[in-house]
This record gives C-alpha cells, structure tokens and sequence, in this order.
C-alpha cells in the first residue's frame, strides 16, 4: 500500500494505492490522524488506486468518519472501483459513508 | 501438513489433489495468502467476482486467527488446505492455539455503525458453508466451502 | 512438513519464517508456484526484474521434477519451502521419488540449437547457488538460493 | 493461455495471450502444427501478449522454426515485452529466431 497526501485550503486529500488490511492499515490510520489532528474538511480519501480493502479499511474508515463528526467536518471516498464498492454494499456501509464519483466532485 | 503414507522408497506417497502448507501468523503474510487464493480460484473454474469474495472471507478469516487466537502474536503457525474440485473449492484454516466456542464467534449487529465487528459477517454473507472444529492441535480449525455451478475443466 | 516440536496444548509449535507447502505433481498448478514466487520474492525484498527470472528458474525447476522424477505422473506429491531471510531467498523443492546422480543433471551445449535441453542451463544462470541433494524420503531435493543486496524491511 | 488465429494469403499469424509453460505448450505445438501442415510462410507468432515463456514454450518455437525451414518457410515472431525477450537472450535465442518489432513489420 501507498499513500500520498496533498492539502487545497482547508482541505486534506489522500490518495491510497494498493491493498489495504490488517498489515497496511494502521499506516492508513496514522496518515489521516494527522489531517484529523488539523480539523481538515472536507478531508477526501480517494480509492481509485485500491484493488483490496477488508474490514480493518473499513474499520479505519469508520473511525475517520466518526473523528470529522466530531469537529463539524466532512469526510468523502472517491473512486471506488466496482468490486470495493461491492464490498461497502456486503458491509451495508454504503449509505453512511459519502461516496462521490471522482476527486472534483470530492472536494466540491 | 501430516505424512503418515507408506514409504516403498520408488514413486511413494501420493500427492492429495489440494494444496496444503504453513504460514507463520504475520499480517505481511496475507497479500501472498490472497494470491493463493486467486490461483486456486482459477483452477476451481470459479470466477474472478466469486473469486474476489473469496478473497475477502480468506483475509477476514486470517485475521481473525492472527488477531484473536494467537493475540497479535506473530511467529505461530497457521496451517492451510485448499482442496478443488469439480463444483466446490474447500479451504481450512487450522491454528494451535485454543479451543474457542463457535457460539461466541460472531459479528456485531450491522445496524450499530462503529469500527471492526465485521469480519464473520463477511465470510458468512460470501462463503456457502462456515464451520468450527477442535483440531488434533487443542485449537481451531475453520472450514470453509465455496460451491460453483460445475464448469468443463479446461484442464482436461 | 514434518512438525516435530512440542505441543503444549497452548500456542504449540513455533512457526517457522516461511511457507512450507506440498502440491500434485500436476503442470495445471505451475501458475499458482509462480503466483507464490512472486509473493515471496517481495517478502524478500526482491526487485521485479530478478522476482521474473526466479519465476523461471522455479518453473523449470518444477518441470522438471515433474518430467524427470515422476515421469509425467500428475498425482505425486512435490513439496516446497520458501524461506526469505535478510539478503536472500532459499527455495526448495523435494520430490519422492528416486535419487539421481546430478552429475547426470546437465542440460545439452547452449551452440547445439534444438528443442529441449534448456532447463537446467536457465535454473543455473539464474540462481546464485543450486544444489541437488537425497532427502528423507529417498527422491531428491533441489535447493535453490538467491542472494539480494540487502534492502531496509518495508514491513516493519 | 489463448491463441487466436487469422491467415493473410499464405502467411498464418498467430496470437498468444499469457503464460506459455508445460501445461500450455502442447496447445501451441497443436495450433501450429496445422500451419506447419499447409507450409503456411510466413508464420507470424505474435508474443505480445506474453506475460512468461519458459524452455517449453522456446522449445516449442524451436521446433516450428526447424519444420518451416523444411519447406523453405520462414519463422517471425513478434511484439516480445522486455522481460520476454530477456529470456531469449538467457537462452542465447535470440539470434536464431526473426524478431520483429510488431505484427505489421513481421507480415512484410
Ligand atoms: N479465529 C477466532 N478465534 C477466536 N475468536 C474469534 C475468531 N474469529 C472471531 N472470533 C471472535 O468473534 C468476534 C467477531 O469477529 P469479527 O466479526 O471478525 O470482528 P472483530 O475481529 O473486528 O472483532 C471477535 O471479536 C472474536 O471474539
Ligand atoms: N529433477 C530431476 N530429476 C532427474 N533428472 C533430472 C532432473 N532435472 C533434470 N534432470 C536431467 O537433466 C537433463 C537436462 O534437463 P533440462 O536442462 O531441464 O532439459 P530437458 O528437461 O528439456 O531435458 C534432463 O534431460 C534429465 O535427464
């Protein structure tokens, strides 16, 4: 897994590649802490690059969730491929999480 | 794992139609477990959406080993088998650690929404049948069957 | 294979740092011994390139056993352990079958163009060490070992 | 592994998609042989789409260059990835056979 983190105004964008589970997770978890830590909004996660994510991504996902609740904050996924997708559906975490289509329309 | 098959020296023990082998229980492990698992996949005739699903249950059902029978611990053993065959591919998934009573292995409600819980729902909403033994070890073996409209074996 | 070690009932026998694994002799699974290579290969911290030309020399490893030990037979049992360490890979790969003197290993003069007789040739240019040696069970073991510039772990 | 196969007045072209190994040779060593039946020449195999090739797959084109030389035919293979061509070279194979670039410059 690979990520990489870029900031536009108040608004902190991480991009991950590759797989995502229990070995890579926490490494996920320690990037968007630091976002977190500096109350970013919309804080966008883009998954385009992520062919595997099991429910320690989706765990770490939900925290994040829950940590912008916290500050009044937006958290946004965008990308997902078909079959990741699929897996927010099997998880029934589709409809608490705000999935947008692509970046731009992440950070609107 | 076991080799208990007559030696006659010349051509002996016969090989089981299934791939089996050991793991040592570190999370860095499961990128190569899911790769064994697209491949045995394959031969099975199963295809890639069902053989994504697979991939999950097996990840989610490893961890749980890693996580929850051997504590994080990361230098035990986990022992594999993958069996195809036509119409069904069988996986187990054995560790020495202890015995855990099948009726406290279970997700949380999916209505609760908070992180982790998710796993054995997953491998029971992907998988056809999920079972819990005692092995000969003292600890827990999970077997997992994944059935498939049987297709030509393009092998053959 | 073989587990020796104690049990004490309770996170029983240490696992070693490796994958340990016994398949038919069938050609169908050499994608699958790739599949596993591959894996390994970046467990060891091996660069892509190199990882390719293991994949070849495990292939022509593999083959081999299959075609020379076991004689095309498809339901023999060939077993397998990788072991990456810091610095290197070890593969081995352990037929049941009869002992062959390796001096009779060899494959034909690389300027004689015909089909056949390339295997051994690509296994030793591609390997660092290749060692053919009688096992346990009277056939013969193939120990393989690729040595890598020693790279920081990205796993830990 | 799939073949697909397409012929263009006496050439026959043929086009192999992945792993060329033991299990999959004795497949390419039957589509050719009907070439080989008809002296098709020239006989294009289009290696493109090869992710790996190992001593049976050469063996294979080894056999196919010496039957087209028996009726005067000629062998072109064509559109070798980096890595596939690497194994001709480990193989010292690659002076022996016609490479081409691509299918085009093979039919020529
Ligand atoms: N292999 C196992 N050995 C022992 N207990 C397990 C095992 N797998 C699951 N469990 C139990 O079942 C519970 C639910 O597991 P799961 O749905 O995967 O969620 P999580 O692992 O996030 O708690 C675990 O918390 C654990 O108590
Ligand atoms: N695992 C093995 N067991 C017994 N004999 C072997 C083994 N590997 C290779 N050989 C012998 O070495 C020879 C050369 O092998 P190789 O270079 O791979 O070419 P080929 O397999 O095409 O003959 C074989 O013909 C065989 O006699």
């Amino acid at each position: 897994m690979k990520i990489t983190h870029e900031t536009e105004g108040t608004a902190a964008i991480f991009t991950v590649c590759g797989q995502v589970d229990m070995h890579t997770s926490p490494e996920l978890r320690g990037s968007l802490r630091k976002a977190l830590e500096g109350r970013a909004t919309p804080l966008v996660v883009d998954l385009g690059q992520v062919s595997f994510i099991d429910s320690s991504g989706l765990a770490t996902l939900i925290e994040a969730l829950q940590a912008v609740g916290r500050y009044g904050g937006k958290l946004r996924l965008c990308g997902l491929a078909p079959d990741v997708r699929k897996l927010f559906d099997l998880a029934r975490l589709s409809t608490i999480f705000d999935l947008r289509d692509n970046r731009d329309a992440a950070l609107k | 794992m076991t080799d208990t098959t007559g030696r006659q020296g010349d051509h002996a023990a016969c090989a089981p139609d299934r791939l089996e082998g050991t793991l040592p229980s570190h999370p860095k492990y499961l990128p190569l477990v899911r790769a064994i698992t697209v491949e045995a996949a394959e031969l099975a005739g199963i295809e890639t959406e069902t053989a994504r699903h697979l991939m999950l249950a097996i990840t989610e059902a490893w961890s749980n080993v890693i996580r929850h029978a051997y504590h994080n611990a990361e230098d035990q053993r986990i022992d594999f088998r993958f069996e195809a065959s036509p119409g069904e591919l069988l996986i187990e998934i054995e560790d020495h650690a202890t015995w855990v009573d099948p009726s406290r292995i279970a997700s949380r409600p999916l209505d609760q929404i908070r992180p982790g819980g998710l796993g054995v729902h997953l491998i029971q909403s992907t998988m056809d049948d999920v079972a819990y033994t005692r092995n000969e070890h003292g600890g827990t073996t999970l077997r997992l069957v994944k059935r498939v409209a049987p297709a030509e074996d393009p092998t053959s």
